[in-house]
């Protein structure tokens, strides 16, 4: 039975701020999901904690809403003791590049086969606006007391820096492009990594959707908005790496950090960089244990019948006997 | 080469002697005591061993003390019957432990070097030792060996250097880095020689440690030969303390603490480990992956677990507590400064009501602490570590044995109650090489509690709703690993509703509360006593000593000592802290004259969380934290003053090197 | 328009009432509340209020609760005279909260609003309300005004639109979401029309908060006289319960906690502070920033501090331990989850003996908890966090006034004695608005113990190496800042030398610990009562009741009514809670009859933490855990139901919506 | 007077395997440090936890041995609060770049004006050699039981990546190159970072001295080792962000990614990246303290010779007056 967006929904109450981007990441989500048409008990959607972790509680999958700055490693175990499961990481951009940078960049190292969601709204939103590590130096939104002091990380080159094998930035309100991306991050083989571009309007008066959509620059002669946000995709940019068709990761990779540098008028999205020639943790681990797809941690019995242990350790107690 | 008196008394005391190595970190100290420890348990002996090292990869001091006897031995006493050497630290650091009619190994040609030479020696030793030997100009080995022979102690000078000249002749061996790492066997050798023991129990153990790599195995045979040949032609009376090969009966093991638990673990249903590596604990993660693929009964598969390195030890509590999520058996291991990390992510499976267990071997602290030392000072910090008030269960082992049993109860426990279980260690245990009987996993029993995920089947009824935290009467609600059919569910840090969503009604809050930690009672009364706490010893007793974990066998042993004589002393040990079983430790505190509480920590820190839950305030409270074990002598001691009425209120032990 | 039945008592209640108003978070209930505040403070009254907010930003209930008094106030009592509304769910949420005799403000257009489509609404409340009214059909917000109603409360409705309508004539102001913004002032005004004060005091309010931005305030002044017209002509009766100018003498202030508590800091002498944004802490460093740059007496340069914002509480306070060890008065603060991170840091503050403080600002737990709600429940955390035995001061104050100094205080201690200090408050303290006597810095005392770096010379003996940490007599050693002339020295996390330097020796060991652990006895002695504990009302009390932080105010009000009456009642705040005062405690017990512990946590912490320390165990515990603080109701009830010899061992207070 | 680098040396017994590649780092530290001159006590290093870390009780300036992994914010607690201090941060690659790597990454927005040195050995040394994130896919050095099933970082990318404004490489035993990389290190103003290859005899037995000198290369003809190192300079790179001169950021920091890249048989050492256009942290608390440099945290009196505060809370208190 095709699964329609209304069975992701639950009945708990949303209670963003109006006019959030995250009910745009929401639906990508959520229609991604539902367009996949997996079972929805095979999925798993880990958060962290923020306002946009609360995304897990709106959402008709198992849902794990963790600790702050800490989504990464609960789902790497999620994943690794089963990894038939669809695990989606989602989180703030303070959850993931402030306090969980650490997690971010060894999550990278390890290419375990999952999408990380990175709302990217510059601030923290629920502990009142502070500044978030993407928000640019000498910015000031409206909670900030100063211009902010500190530079801003690029979500982009760090994933790629950190070893993402998939690289790819969204707009909260390109529902439609975002729900795509969250598909091939999904369908990619190995650690995908999404910045979402997300407005927040209680906090971020600087990078707006009526930023985003250049509604203060109009098209000379009165016309249209010309907005800054642009795919990739339609500049016929391609970021996957085909090291046989003569595209290295290294080449890849440089293209995309000449894009991902890219901001004030011209702001890219789109897939930056994949690449699906670096073997994922669990194809690693195969090698190692060729079991390991058929009875992964979470699917092995442990006990017999009459609740007896089954692993045997006799040969491993014969070795150390005397 | 100095002569040697030997004025070895008439009695021989037959299998039970404690011996004592050193050298430097990375010189092959331990290969050395695990040749000697194998040695002795392949002629029936039993063991327990002890290393001591500082936090440093080559070059500081380390030394393995190796108790043998009989009898089945759980803990080491003081001083050592005989001292092997090769280097100078060694000598200056232990010459005094040796006691009466021991002896020391040592090599001549280092006789003169000055003890203030030695690099690594703490200058508060040098210090010590310019005050106490201000009278004997240059204080050398030389004066340090001679002043133990005035106390009666053998010395028994082994010229190493013409030892490997021998060996290089038979085997043709001529490098000296070769050459040189063979000190370990003549040492070895020198004293099993000196203890007339049988050459074959030495040269098979040397093969079993070499893992039959011949190359290494065949030379360091030859140079035990060498060795014995000369301590015949030279020491032929031997030492007064004798090894000779005794009946066993059943099979038995020769391992240490770190490998009692991961077998334990394995066992116990095991399958996804994760650990940020850290002193002393570390190796039992190791040691699983290792062994990562292993047989299993009435399956035609193999099994396997997953061990996992992470980049911190906040990474490894979470991710454990995913791979709990997703239904397998999961832990992580630690000690000290990684537990610390660990508190937020504790918390969370508390509130999520998440079985995952944390294996806390603890060191000496605080802070980085001595890293390589022992303590059991993190008791408290188990107990109330992680802001708010959430259920866990702290399970503390007595020895080697027990660990690898309590792997799986961690594991019963984590699982039948839904919460997170601190299986709480210690360096000395981690540390310490026994001869056990071979474990029996059969003693084990698995229970998973209220898991539907290991065959029992998820049966929603029509139009119901899986509801992860259903107020159910014992406060447990039924678990499905993550991927169920119909079981989808929701997790949360926040307080939440039995679907497991947020909320912040007060009157859910409330319940939830109350569900969670009213687990902790049920807990209480459900584990079986034994599993609580062990009584040993006299029934309403003079003294009663308390005390938790790896101090146990030196009480034991204690104990039956005081007991033969005057004493009429009882141990209890407490192995659950939390929940504490206040009504047990009550009743036989109170069935007591006195009550003590012996441990290894600055504060007394079970004592205080005695006072916590009884109100009752401990007569004397015994400590130790200079890092060292306490042995069964100090624990002996002190307890005799005790019952003498001799005693302060406060004593703190002190041995150690 | 309902009609309204006026039956108000003869006897009119004067400048002495509790007032609520709510909404959606984001609505402007918080501005309302403070214009509320305000206008009462400026007419010479005493407020106390509380904020009770969702963690959430917008949309979610949220409401503030004043009571005001003609004397100082401090807790807050069950219920409300006047409950200010202009949604239904404030309504729904409070209608039975208000006090016969009392009143609510309503609009009647929402009167007919169905209860089940109020979405943020808990369908625990929605279940409860569809059984309680089970007869009366379809449940609306008039089903429950009326069953208020019935109970005696007086209602109120007023009509937002048409008053808006008003406004919108007299300013000429159009757009909705700029009017749509008035209906708090319009509720606001309702409630002092209703309780016949003055307007000028509201309008001089209104001036204020909204920082005389005229195009703001203006407008509202204009729906401030609509509305109070609006009332003389439909309600003119008004209220029994009054409010007028009184006169008031000295300076006051009105203010919440962080803010006392950044005030205290500055004061006191910080110059560096690191936080991590989290609820409810991070509000005092925001206030701190925005005075970062201040005056000095007698300096003719500016004072400034720098608040860092960090990317996480590791950070936060190895950063603020950093700034510590260059010779600034550092703190960070925080709130459970960063606490529980800080473990490690704040251990090793103590073996290196770095004074830093710790705000901790409790808040509902466990793991996120209830991020938004109150509770003390990181007690035994904040005293047993981090592995190993190491010092750390623990200081609780009991109010805003006493936070202020404490903050002080928590430096001094740390700077004397050279360790961690964490100054344990929590979120009702942090969100209680409050009117107080202006704060005089005068009475602190700033006490940098043995450090060279404030003027103090630092000398050292010809040929002396400085020794960071060298053994003294009292266990405490100077200390420099870095960069200090000849002061060069070493810190390790390790155990170290009087140098600094790592050392394993077991003596040093031993009498580093006697150093470090010793400086807690050292504290006890000196630090004097007063700031050690508070001890309240009668001597030789029939019950004594112990408690800590923030319970404070409703304790004492509790007791001072019920010792008007039959009840010999005493109180024990206990301030410092590590060291203990034992010996105190023991002694106030000990006179007391029968001793009961209050606090906001679950198990009974400090009754715990009581038992450990002097073996007492307490009589009683009230505790309350439920997110919402004990009001002066529950505390009265809870202990004249002691008194009454009727209470249960453990009572569970659950108030609060 | 000058100092000698024996004026660099305690008495501290110093404990590293012999042939540890922290010998030749210690003694490039101790030289630079001698070198320029400075007062010891305006001095400070700050380590983590690990072989490495030890580094600073044999050195004869204030040595701060802090937590595994946290270095650097205890450094910039003692450089914001004293910002006259000379401040070096030195630690493992496990220390900074995993348990760590959220700080590093912080660590470089910040660009406060102190050098961090990574000891980059490829394993956890005093753990017993596990394998650390620098260490590459699939290789298996002595302590690890399979190869290493993680990918690595490159140090130096993410550093670009995090916003140091110096970023270089240098080698253990080129002493006297690494002793100038760091005084350029400390000279720089802002956040550099220089990750060292460092051979661990004892747990490292892929990157060894031997192998970084490329003794299993001989030149044909039985020549001499091929060293596989080489310094960026000798070839003429230069990695200097001139943007007036028309090399912007994103320029240099495209070719120092090239470079960073290489490994294998050409490794780089030197100067990648260098960048002073970027304000410093103290530089933007400048902008809003004007007497942070005279009167920095550290400096201030806080009381009166009554020990009284002399911090005037007056018109605050006034402002919150009723
Ligand atoms: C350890 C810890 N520190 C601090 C907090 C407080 N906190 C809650 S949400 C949040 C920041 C959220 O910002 P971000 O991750 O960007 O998410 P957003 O709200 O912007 O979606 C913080 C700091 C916490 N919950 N845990
Ligand atoms: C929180 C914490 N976890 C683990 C450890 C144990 N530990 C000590 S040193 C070390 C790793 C050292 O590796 P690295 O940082 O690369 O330094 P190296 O020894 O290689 O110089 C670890 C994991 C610790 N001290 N603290
Ligand atoms: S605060 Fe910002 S991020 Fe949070 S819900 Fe509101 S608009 Fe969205
Ligand atoms: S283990 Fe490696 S890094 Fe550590 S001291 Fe030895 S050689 Fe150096
Ligand atoms: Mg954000
Ligand atoms: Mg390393």
């Amino acid at each position: 039975m095709a699964l329609k967006m209304a069975d992701m929904k639950t009945e708990m109450h949303n209670d963003w701020c109006p006019g959030c981007g995250d009910f745009g990441i929401l639906s990508s989500v959520q229609m991604a999901l539902a367009d996949m048409n997996l079972n929805r008990e095979d999925s798993v959607i880990v958060s962290g904690i923020g306002c946009s972790a609360k995304l897990v509680h709106y959402t008709n999958v198992t849902g794990i809403h963790t600790l702050h700055g800490r989504p990464l490693p609960f789902a790497t175990g999620v994943k690794l003791s089963n990894p038939h499961l669809n695990v989606v990481v989602v989180g703030g951009d303070g959850d993931g590049l402030g306090i969980g940078a650490g997690h971010f960049v060894n999550g990278g190292r390890r290419n375990v086969d999952m999408l990380y969601i990175v709302h990217d709204n510059g601030v923290y939103g629920l502990t009142k606006g502070q500044a978030s590590p993407t928000l640019k130096l000498g910015e000031k939104t409206k909670s900030l007391i100063f211009p902010n002091i500190t530079s801003s990380i690029n979500p982009l080159i760090l994933a790629m820096a950190s070893g993402y094998t998939f690289v790819a930035r969204g707009y909260a309100f390109n529902v439609s492009h975002l729900k795509k991306l969250i598909k091939m991050g999904i369908e990619h083989k190995g650690a995908a990594f999404i910045d979402v571009l997300q407005p927040c309007p209680t906090y971020n008066d600087i990078n707006s959707k009526e930023w985003y959509n250049g509604e203060d620059r109009m098209e000379e002669g009165g016309g249209k908005a010309m907005p800054r946000v642009y795919s990739l995709e339609s500049e016929g940019y391609d970021g996957r790496v085909n090291t046989e068709g003569g595209k290295d990761a290294e080449t890849v990779m440089l293209d995309a950090i000449r894009r991902a540098v890219e901001w004030g008028d011209r702001i890219p999205i789109g897939v930056l960089y994949n690449n699906e020639e670096i073997p994922t943790y669990e194809e690693r681990m195969l090698q190692r244990m060729p079991e390991y797809m058929e009875l992964p941690p979470a699917r092995q019995r442990i006990s017999d019948s009459r609740k007896k242990p089954i692993a045997d350790i006799t040969p491993f107690m014969d070795e150390l006997s005397v | 080469m100095p002569g040697r008196d030997l004025h070895i008394g008439d009695i021989v005391i037959e299998n039970r002697l404690q011996w004592c190595i050193g050298g430097a970190q990375g010189s092959g100290v331990d290969t050395s005591a695990n040749i000697f420890s194998r040695a002795c348990a392949e002629g029936g002996l039993w063991v327990v061993g002890k290393r001591e090292y500082y936090s440093n990869i080559k070059g500081e001091h380390s030394y393995f003390v190796v108790r043998v006897d009989r009898n089945r031995v759980d803990a080491l006493t003081e001083g050592f019957d005989v001292l092997a050497t090769f280097d100078e630290e060694t000598v200056a650091r232990h010459f005094d432990e040796v006691r009466k009619d021991g002896g020391i190994i040592y090599d001549p040609s280092l006789a003169s070097k000055k003890v203030a030479d030695i690099p690594t020696l703490d200058k508060r030793i040098k210090d010590e030792f310019a005050e106490r030997f201000r009278q004997s100009g240059t204080i050398t080995i030389m004066t340090l060996l001679e002043d133990a022979k005035k106390r009666g102690v053998h010395l028994f000078p082994v010229p190493y250097s013409t030892l490997l000249s021998g060996v290089s002749a038979k085997t043709g061996e001529k490098r000296q880095s070769v050459l040189g790492r063979m000190v370990n066997v003549i040492a070895v050798s020198a004293s099993f020689a000196l203890m007339h023991y049988n050459l074959n129990e030495l040269e098979s153990s040397i093969d079993h440690v070499f893992g039959g790599r011949k190359k290494l195995s065949e030379p360091n045979k030859i140079a035990a030969e060498v060795t014995y040949e000369y301590m015949a032609g030279n020491f032929k009376d031997g030492l007064g303390y004798q090894l000779s090969r005794v009946a066993t009966e059943g099979k038995r093991l020769l391992l240490n603490g770190n490998q009692a638990i991961a077998l334990g673990k394995l066992a116990g249903g095991l399958r996804f480990q994760t650990y940020y590596p850290i002193t002393p604990a570390a190796d039992e993660s190791t040691y699983l992956e290792r062994y990562e693929r292993f047989s299993v009964k009435d399956g035609d598969k193999k099994g396997s677990l997953m061990v996992v390195q992470t980049e911190d030890e906040i990474s490894a509590i979470t991710m454990a507590i995913g791979g709990a999520l997703s239904g397998a058996r999961s832990s992580t291991c630690t000690s000290g400064p990684g537990f610390s990390l660990m508190s937020e992510g504790i918390g969370w499976a508390g509130i999520n009501e998440v079985p995952v267990v944390v294996t806390n071997y603890q060191r000496a602290g605080p802070s980085t602490g001595m890293p390589t030392r022992h303590e059991q000072g993190d008791l408290k910090f188990a107990l109330y570590g992680g802001h708010g008030d959430f259920p866990k269960i702290v399970l503390a082992s007595g020895d080697v044995e027990e660990s690898f049993y309590d792997a799986n109860l961690a594991f019963n426990y984590a699982e039948r109650y839904q919460l997170p279980v601190i299986h709480i260690v210690d360096k000395a245990m981690a540390n310490t090489t026994i001869t056990l009987p071979y474990f029996d996993p059969d003693r084990m029993t698995i229970d998973r509690g209220l898991f539907l995920g290991d065959g029992t089947p998820f049966v929603l009824k029509e139009g119901e709703e899986y509801e992860r935290f259903k107020f159910t009467e014992s406060g447990i609600s039924p678990r499905v690993p993550i991927g169920t059919p119909g079981g989808i569910f929701w997790n949360t840090g926040d307080e939440h509703t039995e679907l497991g969503h947020i909320t912040e009604d007060p009157v859910i809050r409330d319940r939830m509360m109350d569900k969670r930690m009213g687990k902790l009672d049920l807990a209480l009364k459900e584990i079986p006593e034994d599993e609580q706490y062990h009584y040993f010893g006299a029934e309403n007793p003079d003294l009663l000593v308390v005390s938790w974990g790896s101090t146990k066998g030196s009480i034991l042993e204690a104990m039956a000592r005081l007991n033969q004589h005057s004493g009429k002393i009882g141990f209890l040990q407490i192995r659950l802290i939390r929940p504490y079983p206040a009504q047990a430790v009550i009743r036989l505190v109170k069935s007591a004259h006195k009550f003590a509480v012996m441990e290894m920590n600055y504060v007394g820190q079970l004592a205080d969380i005695t006072a916590e839950n009884t109100g009752l305030l401990a007569d004397y409270r015994i400590v130790k934290f200079n890092g060292r074990p306490i042995t069964v002598d100090e624990a002996y001691v002190s307890l005799k003053r005790i019952v003498e009425g001799k005693s302060e209120k406060r004593v703190v032990l002190t041995h150690g090197a």
